[in-house]
């Protein structure tokens, strides 16, 4: 194996943080493909410049995501690296791995990798980094028939994930886990067989801490929340009462302003608490939500391009996730019909709600506007009318002149 | 050997089977939890059963036998259980009291680094970069690591007034969760890009191509049978190389790094916040990045001195406004700050309050 | 009789010359005002000279003899100086304190009606509705008239929280403030236009028309010479109308208006803002529209009710949220209240923190 | 003259605010014009709908505006508005007037028109209300030579306003009234002769209370403010606190929390105060602002079609205001002459900034970049940079290398 100079990469090895370069000496100590690995990323830190290629092609049969073609544009020079394609293995909810299972994925990935991976990569796949292409059915053959199975890419349905959730902690409203897992084994074609505009990413967090970053980078995005008040343990508050300021660390940065503190007692004005979680979280022993659980969805978020990145918005104010989560599978099914209708080629489900109008979407998946969907209403007064929207509305009128009681 | 035989569609295995006992007997009745070190943290049942997470630095990028020596000592102190954070940290689950400080012990002799609970620096949500991406105009793991040096402090043992999310993204598609962190690294480009037109009939598709420009700048150029780019118009986002391979836009002296903040996804007390640019062009400084850093480092100072306990630094730069954010830093305030895409409206100041 | 000689670029007088001593002297050099009454004020220059002003409603359309009988009225107490305010109404500029009284009790036997100043209602910012203008699809000054009667003890007496400023607009050009009001009324069109194709031609200009279109519904009709209007698109805006006299919009039965709150030009406290849609449509109803003016009274009363002193209407939705704003005033919500115009995104929430 | 039977708008002469419609009545009296306006209102009201034409070009000569050209489609019904201009008076600085100057104004407006006026229209022009074709050149004549002038109207400079600055209120920062008289006296050609793509609107308040709405209705919009701190009067504080809850009514709203009242004394933290006024507002024989005066420099600002309606910038953050002016004259040439450059046919100066960016534009008229221009800096990153951006921040690193210390 041909021993690669590394001077400039070499000086990430130092320093207290754990070093990326350690891990790929580590795996290129006995593997062609990461030692090549090495030697590549040495010279792109050489000549401040990348040498791969667009990613061609590849994948199992019979799936159409998966994996991503990854080839070098110097594969003479370094040709362990020559073909390196990465394989995305969907990961359990929550990250929860046992020793044998992690150990089992390993064995097989030495067999057939570079040995480096991604724990985990953005998306939230466990992702196996750079293979050859003749690689990839046997390299499917031995974890699918282990109960392993691949994760999204494409135009597909994204491999979902979650925050930990139920599994270990106390502010959860819904069993993300159990809620991801679930979609995941629904959805399994929609994953494997790209058939959409574009990408379609479901991301859940069990509360508004979203701690999976939902908002921000999931066309689906779903938040835990409640409908109820918030109860308090007063005795729990005069103890926290010792350690922290409740006025300054808490009162005054509730943003709806509903809580007050008199030295005593803790009130909360609860219809105004718009459940932000700022107070619970930080006085988690003497605030519980308390009332229906569920979750508010929220669609749309993305990178920046081609419109500018988009955050989230609220779809559905409230929804209960129970198993077996039909309300909620049928609404997915819903948005992509009309996605598809719709969108043009890699065109993420929020540029075309925002494209068509919010209208066309919510009338399409049977929701009605509330204003719990908006920040604020429209302000130019460039508004569209059905004929059946002005007739409700002279309907209206005509009523109120018999009742002499305006309805707004 | 045979291979085994294939099985398609039967996704993920159930969590279920991975969970440590404590869970399952727990699950979905959490009651609290107790912050220990910023390594460590406990949560209690209403059962009254204890489950403690010992969280370790992970660099993401690890070899089999890294992840090996997880297995390892998970096997050691929590009979074979453990997760991966959303943020790519490596947490031991421990159901036994007695095993904690032996794992911590552990851990530590092993060079392990625990870290990134609470209000300080976790791990740094990033791509891929030269280690493998085509479209990198900068390595993603290598700016991680030098910032992360930089600031371990921050990740081991100094607390902050709130979390600080940081996040590198190696080009504008923005794979890391940039667009909304406390402060973030992205590559850019910052040169027009170039077509082949001798391939470009036989490897890209006219419509997608000029759909990819989010200003408009492509139009078609029927006597090459390709395309034009406006350089007036292009702002060299790399889309149209991300779609069509025979358009090249790399430059190793032009690309480079800018930096954004105040981004924030939670909804805790604001609403989520995107980042916001503030340092629009830093040159690519393998292997250690020193200007990005320092860059970053300094933004993380001036925040820990002026802001508020359990404010994010976005909430501290709308509390004091940007003006004041640019005077507290010394940033240089560049006409790159100023938005000129679609949306620039809504960013400019229709009001005389503001500071001097 | 001989016209007198014409001049041109003359300008307006300086208006120097219509100032009344006391302004004059004191130019500049106010030290304080005293709201006396919600019609009358006093302010107080460095010198201690006094200037009282007394402020009478106009319904802004004036017959010549009526500004007369301002006219003489300010010659009697005022030495004839007088002024008209931003808003339209007349103020008398009072020298002497001891025509105040004098003053106040002759314009209140005149049956002119003193108020406006402070917080409260004062005149409705407002165009020319069905008396002049030819895109008017409502009559601007039977509306403010309507509404202020029955709003009118807010201008005399009665107080709120802050000032609440109205205006109507009798189409979406909006040559009142509306954009910017506390409550507004901007007249509406429902229908897609139609279009005279044999005058097209001769009195239009194709590329005007068709940039003339905020929803690019227009397109050209070769074949007759014209445009074609996409139904889908058109929002009935009526500037394709106002461009191009073929092009014909109005419809009695359909016109109609809708109601606008929260708006505010200032910047004390918070920043200025736009009027957002509440109530989309309501029939026109001449000559008093009953319904309009109901809603708009409604809106005034909940927030008398609700908010803090100070506060402008759109501060305190901003500080309730538009879910309780709905919720209190019982306004039913439709999808016209969600913005589906260019800058939509910015509209929408991107949060759970909402109330139910 | 035909008497009309107006039982519609007869409704709105009851009821205690001033009736228009009384007004139209007191003109029709002795006026043809106004007579049939009331009989033409009166079948609008009848028939809910409008029966004037689109305006054609009217004027007087050597002025491209001033006059709204005004039709009626039922000329023939009602003969005296078949023609039915409008004149726009260039109103005086503030609104202020003479009765001896307004009397002359109706007289001659008797004379000539309908007697009918608006005082004033929305611009700020002292509006004549309906007068025929004929009528205009001695109208014109007679006003003229009085020493009065028509406005604005057509793609010109439209007449500008300002707020009653210090003729009579404590807060101004400059000569609200004389700026606009300069300005106006100064640009008589551009406000006479259209020659720009659309309107250009010029207003003038005296400080951030704005009376003149001219962020939300100027082009350009001149907002008086300060440069120092506000000087508090303990005593006056102490009379207030008599009759005022401060902590309430004033510290509490105070936008950058800079107050702070114990009871006693009342403090400000100058640095921080973002000169929003409402302290001042509220407590104006205790407060005053001291230091530098002069004005925001706002741009853009209009009603929504076509691109929505737009609040203007801030472009200049401070600027003195002082007779001749000369600063602010030069900088609108500057600013008509990029917009004439770069504006398509009716495209204010808002629409063409956010087309061709900010920095065009600000590179155009010599103006920094500067934070107080923005709310926030652009999120997306898809910026432009010129070669000598780029130099220029490799020449900062080179010079940082040699000092080794960092300018970000
Ligand atoms: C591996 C991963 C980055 C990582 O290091 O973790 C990744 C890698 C790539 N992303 Fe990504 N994206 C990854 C998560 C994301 C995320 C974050 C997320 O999913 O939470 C985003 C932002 C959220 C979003 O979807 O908008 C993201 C936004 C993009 C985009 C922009 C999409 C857009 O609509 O703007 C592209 C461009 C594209 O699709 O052509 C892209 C394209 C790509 C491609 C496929 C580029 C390409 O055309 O070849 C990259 C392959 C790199 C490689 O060779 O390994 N990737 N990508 C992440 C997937 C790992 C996994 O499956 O777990
Ligand atoms: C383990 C993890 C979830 C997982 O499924 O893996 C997690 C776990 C917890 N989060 Fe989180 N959060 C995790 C990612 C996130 C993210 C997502 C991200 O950063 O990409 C966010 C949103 C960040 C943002 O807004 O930009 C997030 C925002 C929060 C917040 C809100 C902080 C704030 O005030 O702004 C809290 C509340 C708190 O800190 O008390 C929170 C609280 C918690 C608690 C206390 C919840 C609990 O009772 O278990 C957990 C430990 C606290 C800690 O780590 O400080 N978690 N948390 C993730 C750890 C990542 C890591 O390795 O460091
Ligand atoms: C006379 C007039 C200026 C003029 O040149 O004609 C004027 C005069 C004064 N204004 Fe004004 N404002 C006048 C239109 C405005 C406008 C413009 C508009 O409404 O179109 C505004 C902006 C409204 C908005 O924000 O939407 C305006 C917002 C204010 C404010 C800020 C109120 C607030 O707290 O939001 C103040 C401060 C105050 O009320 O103490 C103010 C204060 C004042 C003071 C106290 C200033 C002074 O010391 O002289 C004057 C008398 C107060 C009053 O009328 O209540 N003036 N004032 C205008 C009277 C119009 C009328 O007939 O009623
Ligand atoms: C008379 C007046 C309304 C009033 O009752 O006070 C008025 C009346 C007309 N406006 Fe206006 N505008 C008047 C102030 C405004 C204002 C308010 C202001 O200037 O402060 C605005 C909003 C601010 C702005 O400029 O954006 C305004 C925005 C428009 C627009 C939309 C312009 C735009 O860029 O969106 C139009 C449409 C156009 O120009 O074709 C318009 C067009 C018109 C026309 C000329 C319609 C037409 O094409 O014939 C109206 C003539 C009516 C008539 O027959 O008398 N008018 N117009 C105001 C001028 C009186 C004066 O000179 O003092
Ligand atoms: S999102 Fe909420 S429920 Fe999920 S782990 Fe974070 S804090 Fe817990
Ligand atoms: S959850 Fe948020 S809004 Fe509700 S009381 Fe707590 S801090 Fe206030
Ligand atoms: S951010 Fe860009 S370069 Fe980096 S992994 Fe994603 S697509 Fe590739
Ligand atoms: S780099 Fe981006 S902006 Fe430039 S031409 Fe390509 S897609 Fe358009
Ligand atoms: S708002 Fe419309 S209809 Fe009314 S005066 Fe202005 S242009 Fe004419
Ligand atoms: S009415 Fe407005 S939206 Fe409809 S076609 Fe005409 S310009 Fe376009
Ligand atoms: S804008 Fe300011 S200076 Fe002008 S009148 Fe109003 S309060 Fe006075
Ligand atoms: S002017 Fe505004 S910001 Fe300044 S101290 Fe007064 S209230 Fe506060």
């Amino acid at each position: 194996m041909k021993k690669y100079n590394t001077p400039l990469i070499d000086q990430l090895e130092k320093g207290p943080w754990p070093s990326f370069v350690t891990e790929m000496k580590k795996a290129a100590k006995n593997n062609e493909m990461a030692n090549d690995a090495l030697g590549h990323l040495e010279k792109c830190y050489s000549t401040k410049v990348g040498y791969w290629k667009h990613g061609g092609i590849v994948g199992v049969l019979g799936y159409g995501g998966g994996v991503i073609g990854r080839y070098s544009e110097i594969g003479n020079e370094f040709p362990g690296v020559a073909h390196f394609h990465t394989v995305r293995i969907n990961q359990p909810s929550g990250f929860f791995y046992t020793s044998k299972a992690l150990k089992e994925i390993c064995d097989i990935w030495d067999k057939y990798g570079s040995g480096l991976t991604n724990v985990h990569g953005s998306t939230g796949d466990l992702v196996l980094l750079g293979t050859k292409t003749e690689a990839l059915e046997p390299i499917f053959a031995e974890y699918s028939s282990r109960g392993w199975d691949l994760g999204g890419s494409g135009s597909a349905l994204r491999t979902p994930s979650c925050c930990v959730g139920p599994g270990r902690c106390e502010w959860t409203n819904y069993d993300t886990l159990g809620l991801t897992y679930a979609l995941t084994q629904e959805f399994q074609d929609e994953l494997h067989r790209p058939t959409f505009s574009y990408k379609f990413k479901i991301k859940s967090s069990g509360c508004a801490c979203d701690c999976v970053a939902a908002l921000a980078r999931a066309d689906l995005s779903i938040i835990g929340t409640w409908k109820g008040d918030i109860k308090i343990d007063q005795n729990e508050v005069k103890n926290y009462a010792k350690t922290m300021d409740i006025n300054a660390e808490v009162v005054s940065m509730c943003p709806t302003q509903c809580m007050s503190y008199d030295g005593k007692e803790l009130k909360i004005d609860n219809p105004e608490c718009n459940r932000c979680m700022h107070c619970i979280t930080r006085m988690t022993k003497a605030l519980k939500p308390s009332g229906e659980r569920g979750a508010t969805l929220c669609m749309g978020s993305k990178a920046p391009i081609v419109v500018g990145s988009l955050l989230s918005w609220v779809i559905v104010p409230f929804i209960k996730l129970e198993p077996p989560y039909t309300e909620l599978k049928d609404l997915i099914r819903k948005i992509w019909d009309w996605w598809d209708e719709n969108a043009k080629p890699r065109e993420r489900i929020g540029e075309v709600i925002e494209m068509k109008g919010m209208r066309s979407f919510l009338e399409a998946i049977g929701v009605e506007p509330q204003p719990q969907q908006i920040r604020e209403p429209r302000k130019d007064p460039f508004m569209f009318y059905t004929d059946a929207d002005v007739e409700s509305y002279k309907a209206k009128e005509a009523e109120e002149k018999k009742t002499g009681k305006y309805r707004f | 050997m045979a291979l085994p035989q294939r099985k398609t569609d039967v996704g993920p295995p159930n969590f279920e089977q991975f969970l440590p006992p404590v869970i399952k007997k727990n699950y979905g009745k959490w009651k609290y939890h107790e912050v220990i070190t910023p390594g460590s943290m406990v949560h209690v049942a209403e059962s009254g059963d204890k489950l403690w997470t010992v969280r370790v630095a992970s660099p993401r990028l690890l070899a089999t036998d890294t992840i090996r020596e997880h297995c390892d000592i998970a096997e050691k102190y929590c009979d074979g259980h453990l997760r991966y954070t959303t943020r790519n940290n490596v947490e031991f689950l421990v159901s036994d009291e007695k095993k904690l400080e032996p794992l911590k012990k552990e851990l530590k002799d092993r060079g392990f680094k625990m870290g990134g609970i609470g209000a300080g620096i976790t791990n740094v949500v990033h791509t891929q970069g030269w280690v493998h991406c085509h479209g990198a105009c900068t390595d993603a793991s290598g700016l991680v690591k030098a910032m992360m040096d930089e600031l371990f402090e921050y990740f081991e043992s100094k607390r902050l007034p709130n979390k600080v999310r940081l996040a590198v993204a190696c080009c504008v598609n923005m794979c890391g969760a940039v667009h909304c962190s406390d402060i973030a690294v992205v590559a850019v480009h910052t040169k027009v890009p170039t077509v082949k037109h001798e391939d470009f009939k036989n490897m890209c598709e006219l419509p997608t191509v000029i759909g990819s420009c989010p200003t408009r700048a492509i139009s078609p150029d029927p006597a090459n049978k390709s395309v034009k780019i406006n350089a007036e118009k292009c702002m060299y986002c790399g889309n149209c190389f991300t779609v069509c391979p025979p358009i090249s836009i790399k430059d190793p002296e032009r690309d480079g790094v800018a930096i954004v903040v105040g981004g924030k996804i939670n909804s805790l007390r604001s609403n989520p916040k995107f980042s916001k640019l503030v340092i629009p062009y830093i040159s690519n400084e393998p292997p250690r990045w020193p200007k990005a850093v320092a860059a970053i480092k300094h933004i993380v100072e001036v925040y820990a001195l002026h802001a508020r306990k359990h404010e994010r630094i976005g909430e501290w730069i709308e509390r004091i406004g940007w003006e004041k954010f640019f005077k507290l830093t010394n940033i240089d305030f560049t006409f790159q700050c100023i938005d000129d895409f679609t949306f620039m409206r809504d960013t400019m100041r229709t009001a005389s309050t503001f500071k001097w």
